[in-house]
């Protein structure tokens, strides 16, 4: 599963495996890493009154 | 994958069905050599664990021209399309817990690996894989004939046949001690079921080895079978046949007829394509 | 986040009340909660890292303690006790007799641990019952004679310098699979500096593949 | 401040977080799968070193070298053992099976006394004392011919100390299950005179006639008749195999003869018919016959022509003729009879008409044919002390000459016949044709001493129950039987120490003798079995106790054997089966059963096929043609005169229309669930029909009919 | 009493009334973690499968509700992707229901393998070139991004919103919502089509085996693509079910027009390439390796030639007839039949993709092999119909599920139901 492990090898079949699975994980976390702090930033500015 | 040694091995197995008398003695010392358990009933033969299976065919004709003839059935040992270690099992493990010995072209099975999934029975024709559905029990004081040499199963794991693996880890063992490594004499690594079997049917070797008894009566062809590029290993001997060889599973055990009708059981063949086929089978090709 | 936690400062003193009410707004709640999370954080991963193993592992004495440092010296090597069979097998810890090439009922010096030795079990003819710090599952088929005589390896790189030792460690069972200690090493996180420290299947399949090009197939180790 | 919500929010998303990046996540991970890879409830077998021991199987007359694997000292693996004169390597499953008999935990683990309707256990001593106070009081009311014994075989020096301590006593009723060993001896004093026996030599044989011999199906010399029957392709020889189903023999035979159950002596004699008319016979060898060969002759051209025997048999008359010259002009042709495992019933009639088609062509004594030869006799007891008591006790006569004559008349006599019975490597309540009889017989004796391993049917009737070693604990000399061309006798030796409180059956019979004193004491001054072994088989003692084993004879016999042809001249009856249904149910040997004594262990048991055991239902081979208003798979009644079974029924095409197969062996009643309940007795369904002249029972089956259920 | 968590101005039924509803349906998921219970602690003999029939039940429904819950991906990416604006209306509930499906198809494997505590080997020893290796990495992943297209929805409850933290956080994400769906689609267009390539790569099975595009069997691509034919036949069904049970219109029927004849074309196109694929499969690939079509559909008591004609005519082509043609798909009654025969359909594929393949014999002396489950193969396998509709009740109640939801319901008919 990740490089390190003694069953990884650099071949086309792990390449495209894991290449487009850790692809789809990195994009699934950044967008929620972006989402969470970009909500906390928000609520930093919030001038106080809370939203609806 | 290339293996350490350029000198592979890949052992295999002729069975003369001719001179199988379906005793079970195969199947008996399959179990005894191999820690499989048993369970008070056995009759239901899809939840009967057996590696070694001895299955009665017969012609399908009416009495008196009835005929029966055994086949013992241990793991095939596929080597897969154009025999490149995809068997059907190996390929489709999504753990990794069988693998094809491209050094001794056996498939493994771990079961300290598998959780199970039994992804490899519904792949194998053979029904050579066996489910783990109970714990393995053995009657007070029964556990003391367990072999250390190969490790009891748990509940919910796959099991199957492994060419009694562990007699050729003893014999190479025993070759390392003596100091020669990769050479292992053909008695030194027998199976169990051959060595048990009182008619001699069973004839077990390595297929790369041509002073090898197996590959003298296999003479397996080095080249792929003109007519389907994804066989390979087909045996020149026109009495010998594979089971489903059209598959292209490249089965290592080989059985040996006379009887024609039994030779034909061993595939599946659409109306009137045996009569075509059956001369060119295993009959020397032209390039050889 | 300490800007967050100004933050919460500040708004804090407004809506103190309301914040039982599910109202959003409660700053100071919020920093409280902070160094809550801090504390929790710093308290779980410590007992996580410090506690766990000892809950995780039971010790267990040897039977005595064994003085290998001795041994191999009247020795000269491992083999004369850990010895391979003729037919290639390994016989690993010494059984009885093998102790009683030399050893007699007549305590060989005056130890305590020769004393219970002799008197426990030469005398009453019963095997030790040693733990193994490298035994290995059920499972494994590893093979000596591969690595010592055909890959010519020396012990150490696997079992460390057990042989240099005067007095047996205690032995480390962990709880749940029954495993040595010495499997999985000494190190929580599983990290090794010595190819000793680890014996997990890891282990041998990375030295597989650098010494061999591979890893090896399952039945190479397996059973 | 105050702690709220989010207070506790943050402490319990802390406390994840810490746990999160601390280890234990991972390791518990990996510890949990790795407790599912070692659950302390499978076994781990104890490794060690590796050692091999040679000894022989004795748990058919097969007699097989076997050699057995341990693991420091414990045995974990039986195989044939290479190069030894019967086997050569080849082992039957249930020799392989063997260690499933010595640590099974059904096993009879100390003597027991029965007391009311069960067992309690009691020491050696006492469990002596106690059967020679019993004997003692017989042999006081002067009547010791009332002690009975019933054994296995009457081969080796355990069952001659059985005979031994019987006579010393002053019985002669010691009587010996069927077998082939007592067949082929009866057969010889038939046709030879006393003295002698018969074999086959199926190695070299180059056309086999067999009436039925399972000769892969545990016939005879079971591995070595495997080998035999697998050489046979190689050397271009010759195997028809006649019988009413296709046996796996028929099947592997190059020629399988579907013949009419019972008929199988009309047959053999209709070929010989056929074999005097086109004077294709011997004449060398009928020259010196005696009993009246013209008689003979004439009496099958009058009622055995091939067309009157086709109608008997259900054979053409063509093939008839055809079998006849082919068999008359192989170059080695043999004759071998003994349906089946030749272990069960069987009628002297066949037996002989068959070994006549041997004396015919004159293959006696020659390669590839049959050999006659006197009895083998290695052991040499020293004679017993007789005191007059021993002396007119057994002077009297036997009760009957057969088991099944000593059943009938127990049961027949108001007053017991026998006081007193020794049960030895025997299990006649299960392998005796109507064996609920036999139960009840043995259930009227009133004491039964039994010396079995296993708490068998016969066991569970006894009174008291000596335990024996198994084969794989004790000492014992095993002479091979089964017809076997050559003989070998071979040393059983002690591979563990015994598992339990049992002892050496011959160690057993000793220490009663001793406690019986007087003469009989006397005729057993031997400190141990062991002692005993070495001093009656001292002629072979060295080669036995070096080798393992020793050959008593081999290769063709010297001379010719004399033929007296009277018994068949006088045209004895041919048996029929008992009942007037419509079908004949038949008996079949498996050979992944045992019909005879211990039953099969629980890997054998597990290899048998879903179409002869279905859960607990046995299942019965019966032709579509015969089977109307049956369902393939489905259930049914079966009836004969003297049981009604449930059984499920298998539609095939093998048998022949009108016959019902069912397997022999099943059905034990004992306490052990891996092998016992499962299935029917096929003995409690037929009844012994006592042949007119041998006295022999020779129910080959019996009629039946089937029923939807 | 719970009126602070129901989304303003939205009528729903008394709490008494919906807590009763909830707890007749948890008696059924009881039932199943019973089943479930016996199936850990005892193992797997407590089914009914066997030797020959290592797969049976679990993985049928295992593909089946994957199969249907194709209609969250096909969705998302109509939506976000190629931006038919129009499926906000059910986007939502399609997410929920893919959701339910998802985490029901993870539970299910999660008691179907025979090592639970060993399953995570899957990942960890992972071999790439393993069809179920692919389909359990895409599956989870996408369960992930389920989860968070899940979120939003979950947040805009009334009193979750109200934190300005999840109010902002539910707004970011709709932001990116468009990533994640790509991402989601691309996922499940993997696991979708391994799932086929689990029986298409079976070389030993002919029944199962099909030739491909490199190491794709062709069973890949039509499993993917019926999933996405399929897959809103299934969220048309549970969205026409909820509006009975609720006796509200929930979604208006423009939109409803509309993924009817998006999934109608994709019917149409899919039955034809299955028509071409089994074609070239009974005429071609079986017979070359020595099968005739009537050796996988006789000599059975159950497999006949009616399943095909059912899975392909009845269940394909006449749904995917009626779904594209204007006038039968505006139909309410014709539509409810076409979308209900489109759901029988996959599911009928999928069972032929699994028990049939194991049913057939293959060495030529073998014979069928029929089976029927136990009673803990049952409760496990409904027990996520009884999840599924408590999930659905429960964020039917407290969520705003449904954007239409207000206006298609101005006049107020009384509320009922969960």
């Amino acid at each position: 599963m990740f490089p390190f492990s003694f069953e990884w090898a650099w071949d086309i079949g792990h390449a495209v495996f894991f290449g487009g699975f850790w692809f789809a994980i990195s994009i699934l976390g950044a967008g929620m890493t972006f989402c969470i702090l970009k909500a906390a930033y928000d609520t930093m500015n919030d001038s106080g009154e809370s939203h609806h | 994958m290339k293996q350490e040694n350029n000198k592979a091995y890949k052992f295999g197995m002729v069975v003369d069905l001719d001179k199988c008398t379906g005793c079970g003695s195969c199947m008996v010392s399959c179990m005894s050599e191999n820690n499989v358990p048993f369970k008070d009933d056995e009759s239901d033969k899809k939840k009967s664990i057996t590696w070694m299976r001895v299955y009665k065919l017969t012609n399908g004709k009416a009495f008196p021209d009835t005929q029966v003839v055994y086949m013992p059935r241990p793991c095939q040992h596929c080597s897969g399309k154009g025999g490149h270690g995809h068997s059907p099992c190996v390929s489709v493990c999504p753990a990794t817990a069988t693998d094809y010995g491209h050094d001794t072209g056996i498939v493994s099975q771990i079961y300290t690996r598998c959780f199970g999934c039994r992804y490899c029975m519904g792949a194998c024709p053979y029904h050579a894989r066996y489910f783990n559905w109970w714990d393995p029990e053995w009657p007070e004081g029964m556990e003391n004939y367990l072999s250390p040499n190969v490790s009891p199963r748990m509940r919910g794991v796959v099991e199957k046949c492994s060419f009694c693996y562990h007699r050729f880890q003893a014999a190479r063992d025993q070759a390392y001690a003596e100091g020669n490594k990769d050479e292992i004499a053909e008695e030194n690594y027998q199976t169990a079921c051959t060595t048990a079997c009182p008619a001699g049917a069973i004839v077990f070797g390595d297929l790369n080895n041509p002073a090898h008894q197996v590959h003298k009566i296999v003479k397996p062809d080095p080249h792929p079978d003109p007519r389907n590029k994804h066989v390979v290993g087909k045996s020149r001997n026109p009495k010998v046949f594979r089971l489903l060889e059209r598959l292209g599973t490249n089965t290592k055990v080989y059985y040996l007829s006379e009887r024609e009708w039994v030779r034909k059981a061993g595939d599946n063949y659409l109306d009137g394509e045996w009569d075509k086929i059956k001369n060119h089978h295993g009959a020397v090709i032209s390039h050889d | 986040m300490s800007e967050i936690e100004n933050k919460a400062e500040n708004g804090s003193t407004e809506s103190a009340g309301e914040c039982t009410a599910g109202e959003a707004k409660d700053d100071k709640g919020l920093g409280l909660g902070v160094i809550f999370f801090i504390v929790a954080f710093v308290a779980c991963f410590l007992s996580g890292t410090l506690l766990f193993p000892k809950l995780l592992y039971s010790k267990k004495e040897q039977p005595f303690n064994f003085d290998h440092e001795l041994h191999a010296g009247e020795t000269g090597d491992c083999e004369t006790c850990h010895s391979v069979r003729e037919d290639g097998s390994f016989t690993g810890i010494p059984k009885l007799a093998t102790c009683l090439d030399c050893h007699t009922e007549e305590p060989l010096g005056e130890t305590e641990d020769e004393a219970v030795f002799t008197e426990e079990y030469v005398s009453k003819e019963k095997e030790v019952p040693w733990y193994v710090y490298s035994r290995q599952p059920d499972s494994v088929f590893f093979s000596h004679v591969a690595h010592t005589q055909a890959a010519g390896m020396d012990c150490v790189s696997c079992h460390g310098h057990i042989g240099e030792s005067t007095s047996s460690r205690v032995y480390e069972e962990n709880r749940l699979t029954g495993y040595s200690r010495d499997i999985w090493g000494k190190n929580i996180f599983g990290i090794k500096k010595h190819s000793w420290d680890r014996m997990k299947m890891d282990d041998c399949a990375v030295c597989h593949k650098e010494e061999t090009g591979h890893q090896g197939y399952c039945f190479q180790c397996h059973k | 401040m105050k702690v709220d919500r989010r207070s506790f929010l943050g402490l319990g998303l802390g406390a994840a977080a810490g746990i999160a990046v601390s280890p234990i996540g991972m390791k518990l991970t990996d510890d949990s799968s790795i407790w599912t890879q070692n659950w302390p409830w499978t076994p781990v077998p104890v490794d060690g070193e590796v050692s091999y021991e040679n000894s022989v199987c004795s748990l058919c007359p097969g007699s097989c070298g076997i050699s057995i694997r341990k693991i420091d000292g414990r045995p974990v693996k039986i195989e044939g053992l290479a190069d030894y004169p019967i086997n050569d390597g080849g082992a039957c499953l249930h020799g392989i099976a063997g260690l499933q008999y010595l640590y099974d935990p059904a096993r009879v683990k100390t003597p027991l006394k029965k007391n009311g309707d069960k067992f309690e256990e009691i020491s050696w001593d006492d469990a002596i004392a106690y059967v020679a106070d019993k004997l003692g009081d017989i042999r006081k009311s002067g009547a010791p011919e009332k002690l009975a014994c019933i054994v296995g075989k009457d081969q080796g020096s355990v069952s001659g100390l059985f005979k031994r301590l019987l006579k010393t006593f002053g019985s002669s009723n010691f009587y010996t299950m069927p077998s082939l060993e007592s067949y082929l001896e009866l057969t010889a004093a038939t046709l030879h005179g006393e003295g002698e026996t018969i074999s086959f030599d199926l190695e070299n044989a180059s056309f086999v006639l067999s009436f039925g011999a399972g000769i892969i199906e545990g016939w005879g010399s079971p591995v070595n008749c495997f080998k035999a029957n697998a050489s046979r392709k190689q050397r271009h020889a010759k195997l028809y195999q006649i019988e009413p189903r296709l046996s796996n023999t028929a099947a592997n035979a190059d020629k399988w003869i579907p013949v009419k159950p019972g008929t199988e002596a009309d047959l053999a004699l209709g070929i010989c018919a056929v074999i005097l008319k086109n004077k294709l016979f011997d004449s060398t060898a009928t020259a010196n016959f005696k009993g009246g060969l013209n008689k003979f002759g004439a009496l099958l051209q009058k009622d055995y022509t091939p067309s009157k025997t086709a109608e008997i048999t259900g054979v053409k008359a063509s093939d008839i003729e055809k079998i006849a010259i082919l068999f008359a002009k192989a170059k080695m042709p043999v004759a071998v009879f003994g349906k089946g495992r030749g272990d069960g019933a069987q009628s002297l009639k066949e037996l002989v008409a068959v070994h006549t088609l041997n004396c015919l062509v004159g293959n006696i004594n020659k390669k590839g044919g049959a050999f006659v030869q006197p009895k083998t006799n290695y052991l040499e007891f020293p004679d017993e002390s007789m005191d007059s008591i021993a002396g007119k006790g057994f002077g009297k006569t036997k009760i009957g000459p057969y088991v099944n004559q000593l059943v009938e008349r127990v049961n027949a006599s108001s007053e017991p016949v026998v006081e007193a019975l020794f049960v030895y490597n025997a299990n006649p309540c299960h392998s005796l044709h109507d064996s609920k009889n036999a139960k009840q017989a043995i259930g009227k004796i009133p004491f039964v001493v039994s010396f079995s391993s296993f708490l068998d049917e016969t066991a569970m009737e006894a009174d008291i129950i000596l335990p024996s070693h198994t084969f794989i604990e004790r000492l014992e000399d095993v002479p091979s039987g089964g017809g076997l061309a050559k003989t070998v006798v071979g040393l059983t030796k002690p591979i563990v120490e015994p598992l339990f409180n049992t002892k050496n059956p011959g160690d057993a019979i000793l220490l009663i003798a001793k406690a019986l004193e007087g003469n009989i004491a006397k005729s057993f001054e031997w400190e141990s079995y062991e002692e005993c072994l070495e001093g009656v088989t001292s002629g072979i003692w060295d080669s036995l106790s070096e080798e393992g084993f020793a050959i008593i004879s081999e290769g063709i016999p010297s001379g010719s054997a004399k033929v007296n042809i009277s018994f068949l001249a006088k045209n004895p009856l041919t048996v029929q089966a008992q009942g007037d249904f419509a079908l004949t149910l038949i008996p079949i040997d498996n050979m992944r059963l045992i019909s005879a004594g211990v039953a099969a262990s629980p890997f054998a048991i597990k290899t048998v096929s879903d179409k002869v055991l279905m859960g607990r239902d046995i299942v019965v081979e019966i032709n579509p043609l015969t089977a109307k208003g049956l369902k393939d798979g489905g259930s049914a009644t079966l009836t004969t005169p003297i049981g009604t079974a449930r059984v499920k029924v298998n539609f095939d095409e093998g048998i022949m229309p009108g016959v019902i197969g069912m397997v022999e062996g099943l059905g034990h009643t004992f306490d052990n669930k891996y092998v016992s309940n499962k299935g029917i007795n096929v003995n409690d369904l037929i009844g012994p029909v006592i042949e007119s002249g041998s006295g022999l029972d020779a129910a080959f089956g019996i009629k039946a009919k089937i029923s939807k259920a | 009493m719970d009126s602070a968590l129901i989304p303003e101005g939205a009528k729903r039924c008394s709490f008494p009334k919906f807590a009763i509803g909830i707890a007749i349906v948890s008696a059924v998921i009881l039932w199943g973690a019973v089943a479930m219970g016996l199936i850990w602690w005892k193992g797997l003999n407590q089914t009914n499968m066997n030797d020959y029939y290592g797969f049976a039940l679990w993985i049928w429904a295992d593909l089946a509700i994957i199969a249907v819950g194709g209609g969250a991906f096909f969705t998302g990416l109509l939506k976000y992707i190629f931006k038919i604006d129009e499926l906000k209306n059910i986007i939502n509930f399609a997410v929920i229901i893919g959701f339910i499906c998802y985490s029901s198809a993870l539970y299910i494997l999660a008691i179907d393998i025979g090592q639970p505590l060993r399953g995570w080997f899957i990942f960890w020893h992972a071999n790439v070139h393993s069809m179920l290796t692919e389909v359990a990495f895409c599956l989870s992943a996408y369960f992930a991004v389920l989860t968070i297209e899940f979120i939003p929805n979950i947040l805009e409850n009334r009193q979750a919103n109200k934190v300005p933290f999840f109010n902002h956080l539910a707004h970011n994400m709709h932001g990116v919502m468009a990533v994640f769906a790509a991402t989601g689609a691309f996922l499940s267009f993997f696991h979708q089509g391994s799932l086929g390539g689990v029986a298409g790569v079976m070389f030993g099975r002919p029944f199962a085996v099909r030739e491909g595009l490199l190491i794709w069997p062709w069973t890949f691509f039509l499993f993917t693509w019926s999933a996405a034919a399929f897959g809103p036949c299934f969220t048309l069904l549970v969205t026409r079910i909820t509006e009975a049970v609720t006796g509200k219109k929930l979604v208006s029927d423009k939109t409803v027009h509309l993924l009817a004849k998006i999934s109608g074309w994709m019917i149409v196109t899919y039955i034809i390439a299955k028509i071409i694929d089994t074609i070239y499969w009974a005429m071609v690939t079986a017979p070359s390796l020595g099968f005739t079509l009537s050796h996988f559909y006789t000599n059975n008591s159950f497999y006949g030639y009616w399943i095909l004609i059912t899975e392909i005519v009845l269940c394909g082509v006449v749904p995917g007839a009626i779904l594209i043609m204007k006038s039968t798909r505006e139909n309410p009654k014709l539509r409810l039949m076409a979308i209900i025969l489109g759901v029988i359909g996959i599911c009928l594929n999928r069972w032929v993709m699994v028990l049939q393949i194991m049913a057939v014999p293959v060495m030529s002396f073998d014979t069928w092999a029929l089976y029927f489950p136990s009673w803990q193969e049952i409760a496990t396998t409904i027990l996520p119909i009884a999840y599924g509709i408590i999930l659905i009740a429960v964020a039917y109640r407290y969520l705003p599920v449904f954007p239409q939801e207000k206006e298609l319901n101005s006049v107020e008919p009384l509320t009922e139901a969960e």
